[in-house]
């Protein structure tokens, strides 16, 4: 047992920081946080040329091959900065399910785009009736020869206006059980009949509703077997499962110890002196200690060729709970500072204990509900029997 | 003992229920973003009475009293309407207590000025975080040893901080604007000690109002939102966090209003009781609304869903006064005295 | 509105201390807490020629017709001063339920010894099969000419061996759904037939299960129609609901206000100058208010002549999940000496918070457990669609 | 960076895994309340080298580190058993740390007897609540300057206090038994000092283990345990609060792995990490123990069930030490420096 992250993380840990420092200006930062779209296609590409989107990747795609904690490492910083990655790790993630499902055609033309940063895949899973339930999703796709036609809506195609692919679920079967009537397309963005709808949200962040009126879409794009998207879709999800947010929130409590250090309360004596910030801040740091290692726990089961599911879930759920509890708390902590938003030139941490409390709340949701977490958890970690209708649901 | 509203109570409440209901929904809310202020919204409401009506009748003011100006707070918690209906009520009342040095301001307060206050005395003649400050006439704020209210022009006034709640919030230079004493050393104090009070205690009914109205919001969306074939509402684990949260609001309601009638009645607990029910109101109102939020999955976050409305105003109209922590350090200093006092 | 408890209320309070002052000695709170029996025949004795028994009830009964007001300052004294009433408690709400639902022969027989202190009557309601799914019941009680011939057997038959009377709920129809075949009988505990088996708790309180093996019962003792015993025990537990722990919780919280005033910290000052301390018990201190008035909701309520029902579940819910909050959090803030136990010279508070925490837990779960009293006000209250399984098992 | 066990570590914890799994259960443990204590299972845990393996190697012992202890204390700790293997072992290492003024102590001990440490200095020569004193041959404790054992024979052990967890907790006046001075100034408080933090890395793996097995008991149960025709496991509202409780565990796990870890590797943050270890673990341990037992109904306050033995443990265990917020603040001392040393 070693909880050293080890030589080859820690010097990765480095080379990568100095690439932010070259790389990750703070024009890229607030562009991203101005717009809501974080995404940035330059630091995209430069990360790319520097290897990193293919950082875990085997030799034969370029890769680095790189561990799981050399991974770790990478996500480290690139959390610490605020880098702007929605727009790549979902790229990353699905060239990753690709290379599991796709035909060699798909292989060969998508996945060197992705990893060269020149492509950016978006997801289109949810729709306006189907988000914990994604097995309900109505959006259909038709043969018609050689060619599907999909007709439908999705919710929260996040960087849709940015993208060249949507990974999409669709139904294929409606004469059977929803799970076993699904299957999955890479939909070009540029194909006629897509509408994208900007939606913006509380956290600041921009997201879609994408709207399907007789796209067509060739058959080679198709991904997996005619309704066997619901598989297809698990595979993708073994890759973002165990997102940890602990990154973003250690983060946030770094940012919150520097303001405290070098900023005076009312009484003239720094803030970190005061024993109800010393007791939040102390508190905070032992919660991301102990998400960070539920992280590196699906990291070390990853090196050892193992698949994190329960754990996987752990993770997400602790580290995205604790992240928003945390943000709230801080909040507090500031009073009436807290209330400033980052532009404020007197913002406490520049505002950014306000915005990651508007954005945390998110973190609960996305990737799996802390609900659906729990279930899982309950369900396949703890032995307990199903309690969701959708028992009922599913095989009525 | 009687827990019932008097007909009076019950008049007056409805009357501003159902005119928010009519005039102000949440797109209404959502349009006078980021500001948080609509004229004529306030306009309106200032027509009606709304400030006056909490000012002495012996000063020109329909006489209400705190436990009444609560009731409505609830109201107005509920609608979030874009106005700054404590801030207005508090500072016209301490107009109205002050005396023959603010007849002037309070004449100008019937008349439909808007006035507000500073939560905090002023450090180097400036005032911080002052809601309202942004769309107010005239600032009352403690300077050193004076009470002291400025009166802004509409040229003058400062612009509002970018801020959580999209109040009308801003830090007020106190320099800038004609600037006139209300009061001054024990006496000053101690309107000022009344009017913060005050403000806690409407803040907290409005808070109350605000938890409540984002329960029914979140009961109806998990009445409405279907998955796995069945509402969400019927999920256990739904139904025990809104039940929890409608027991914590049932008891805040009923503390905040206790608190408002204890000042009224002038009870030795009042001071314990406003704190009490200022921190138990923003714990149920927070937490009401961050659950409601959860339980809307994604569409929670986007901006067009009235819920983020109510999440970020409960979390600000609690901090704006202060770190929940910081003021039950002050309820403590109420029920035991401050330390080394003994 | 007015939130005095009214004049009437404070003058019965004081008449009820002076009582206490007088009737309620060290030795009668110490026998309870050391046998675990929390009943005292003489203390009862005394309650009811103060005529505190009756106080609630009309004049006919030699009733004092108090108003809510009024019992709650009754039960507010009680309970600051840790007066054993739970037999008697339980032995009035049977009598108030026979005052309703009982034959003219059982109110001139039961009522009068109840209220005069003269007989205890206590709960058989849970068996080792049925708890919060009371329905489930399963001792059965067999018709034999005028006699009923019972069998099976009850848990948390508290006071059994000082009860007079168990109050019990049977199955007397095997072919209809379960709630549609329970009888209510008053079971003599002479009766032949009958085993008391002592059950000894984390609490320090007393307990029993009971066994019943062919135990007769005249027809004359039945309890409501047969096969309407569900209906009589819904109208016990009208009687029933509302308990507040808030009492206990008030008694506890101004215990350590006592000690942290009288007792010094290693710092040579007062603990109530600790701010750990202090918050503490104004957080507790907000709690006991707020838990209070949910409580006196329930008293309005009767005042007005309505019937608290989702009140009174939030009352319950809120007054004894926060009691144990406040208890766990208290022994907490206690450090080492919270471990201290009732009995050791120099115990804080005498021990009462580390008793009060062991004992607060059973608070969650008798009368209704805290998820069966969320589960009706998310139907009763908030009309939330049913959730429980019991749909199911109700209907088949 | 590998979270898997070495062979070794594997071999040792179920060494103990199984002989408590065959020698003490539920029962067992609840007959030698309310002492907390039973001479003969500690006998035989003394013969298997439980103490004298994490003494080092070359003062005659095992030569375990911190963290292979901490491996067998989450066995100890789920075990419950009524022995007290924390302050023995820690004792122990510490008068193998002290040197030659502590090898004839350390020789007894190898040789079978008990120590202990007060987890406070002496005040007026008394140490208080010091766990395990009333079963111990040896008890260590701070007394001033100095660092001192009494050795307090079969006769003069002290009574044990009647408390929370059922342990051999007692007072003990340190003038009562022969006193030997083990080390003085400087060396005598870091010595304490490293003692106490390997106490309570021990226990908070303890706690991590009783808070496991308090998991796996309610588990168990609502499994079995009907109700409404089904088992009671199946409702969300148990599924999600032991979800959440099983996600916590695993949390402390690591962190009280990771703490005794670093303490062997004299990592710079290794008293933070021990410090947040404890109170992560006490927190995890008292909320598993109190939902299993609220989730066994009227049940889990029936002493002749397991699951109170734990409930009470849980919170004892954590107390012992101290307050977990006045831990807290000994965390934040660690991390940005005590107040006022800027």
């Amino acid at each position: 047992m070693d909880f050293r992250m080890g030589e080859k993380s820690d010097e990765f840990a480095k080379e990568v920081a100095d690439f932010l420092d070259e790389h990750l200006t703070e024009e890229v930062v607030m562009e991203a946080h101005e717009t809501g779209t974080v995404h940035n296609w330059g630091f995209y590409k430069a990360m790319a040329d520097a290897g990193y989107t293919r950082a875990a990747w085997p030799k034969e795609f370029g890769g680095q091959e790189r561990d799981p904690f050399e991974m770790a490492a990478l996500s480290d910083q690139l959390n610490l900065r605020h880098a702007p990655t929605d727009g790549s790790s979902v790229t990353l993630m699905i060239c990753s399910t690709l290379r599991h499902v796709g035909t060699p055609e798909q292989q060969a033309d998508i996945i060197p785009r992705g990893l060269n940063g020149e492509i950016l895949i978006c997801l289109g899973y949810s729709e306006p009736d189907s988000g914990s339930d994604a097995a309900a999703a109505a959006t259909r796709a038709d043969r018609d020869g050689d060619e599907w036609v999909i007709n439908g809506q999705k919710m929260f195609t996040t960087l849709a206006h940015e993208a060249d692919y949507v990974f999409m679920l669709t139904r294929t079967n409606h004469d059977v059980p929803k799970h076993k009537g699904l299957t999955m397309f890479l939909v070009p963005m540029d194909a006629e009949g897509i509408e994208i709808q900007p939606v913006h949200t509380m956290g600041g962040e921009r997201t879609n509703i994408t709207f399907y009126n007789d796209v067509k879409v060739p058959d080679a794009l198709r991904v997996g077997d005619v309704d066997a998207g619901w598989g297809v879709m698990r595979v993708a999800l073994t890759f973002e499962r165990g997102g940890s947010m602990m990154g973003q929130s250690v983060r946030l409590v770094r940012l919150v110890e520097e303001w405290a250090k070098e900023n005076l309360a009312p009484n003239g004596r720094p803030w970190i002196e005061d024993p109800l910030v010393r007791e939040r801040l102390a508190r905070a740091n032992m919660l991301n200690n102990a998400g960070a290692l539920l992280g590196l726990r699906s990291a070390d089961l990853f090196n050892r060729g193992e698949l994190p599911g329960v754990e996987g879930s752990m993770s997400k759920l602790f580290s995205s709970e604790k992240f928003l509890a945390i943000c709230e708390d801080l909040v507090d902590m500031l009073g009436p500072e807290g209330v400033l938003q980052h532009g404020e030139d007197d913002a406490p941490s520049a505002g950014w204990v306000e915005h990651a409390m508007r954005h945390a709340v998110v973190t609960t949701i996305y990737g799996g509900t802390s609900e659906i977490q729990r279930g899982i958890i309950a369900e396949h970690g703890l032995g307990l029997p199903r309690t969701r209708k959708s028992d009922r649901a599913r095989n009525s | 003992m009687d827990l019932s509203l008097t007909e009076d109570q019950q008049t007056i409440t409805e009357l501003f229920a159902s005119f928010f209901a009519k005039e102000c929904d949440g797109e209404f809310v959502r349009e006078a973003e980021p500001l948080g202020h609509h004229d004529e919204l306030w306009a309106k409401l200032i027509e009606m009475g709304m400030v006056s009506m909490g000012v002495p009748a012996d000063a020109g003011g329909g006489g209400l009293g705190l436990l009444d100006l609560a009731l409505v707070a609830e109201v107005y918690g509920s609608s979030i309407a874009p106005v700054p209906f404590v801030e207005a009520v508090v500072a016209a009342r301490l107009l109205a207590a002050v005396g023959s040095s603010g007849s002037e301001l309070l004449a100008s307060v019937v008349d439909g000025s808007t006035a507000t206050i500073a939560l905090r005395p002023a450090v180097d003649r400036s005032a911080r975080l002052v809601p309202a400050a942004a769309v107010a006439d005239i600032v009352i704020a403690l300077d050193g040893d004076e009470l002291v209210a400025v009166s802004q022009g509409a040229s003058n006034r400062p612009t509002a901080v970018k801020n959580l709640g999209s109040g009308p919030v801003a830090n007020v230079d106190l320099t800038l604007s004609a600037r006139q004493v209300l009061a001054v050393g024990n006496e000053a104090q101690q309107l000022y000690a009344t009017a913060l009070l005050e403000w806690k205690a409407l803040t907290a009914s409005a808070l109350v109002g605000l938890g409540r109205e984002a329960l029914r919001i979140g009961l109806q969306y998990v009445m409405e939102r279907h998955q796995f074939g069945v509402p969400i509402g019927s999920f256990q684990s739904v139904q025990h966090r809104f039940a929890d949260d409608a027991t914590a609001l049932d008891a805040a309601g009923l503390l905040a209003r206790k608190a408002a009638w204890s000042v009224d009645e002038g009870e030795p607990d009042a001071v314990a009781l406003v704190s009490q029910g200022f921190i138990f109101a923003s714990e149920g109102a927070q937490r009401t609304a961050g659950d409601s939020l959860h339980f809307h999955g994604g569409y929670g976050f986007m901006l067009e869903y009235d819920i983020q409305l109510y999440y970020r105003r409960a979390k600000a109209w609690s901090i704006i006064w202060d770190d929940p922590r910081r003021e039950l350090a002050r309820v403590a200093d109420a029920l035991y005295g401050p330390v080394g006092a003994a």
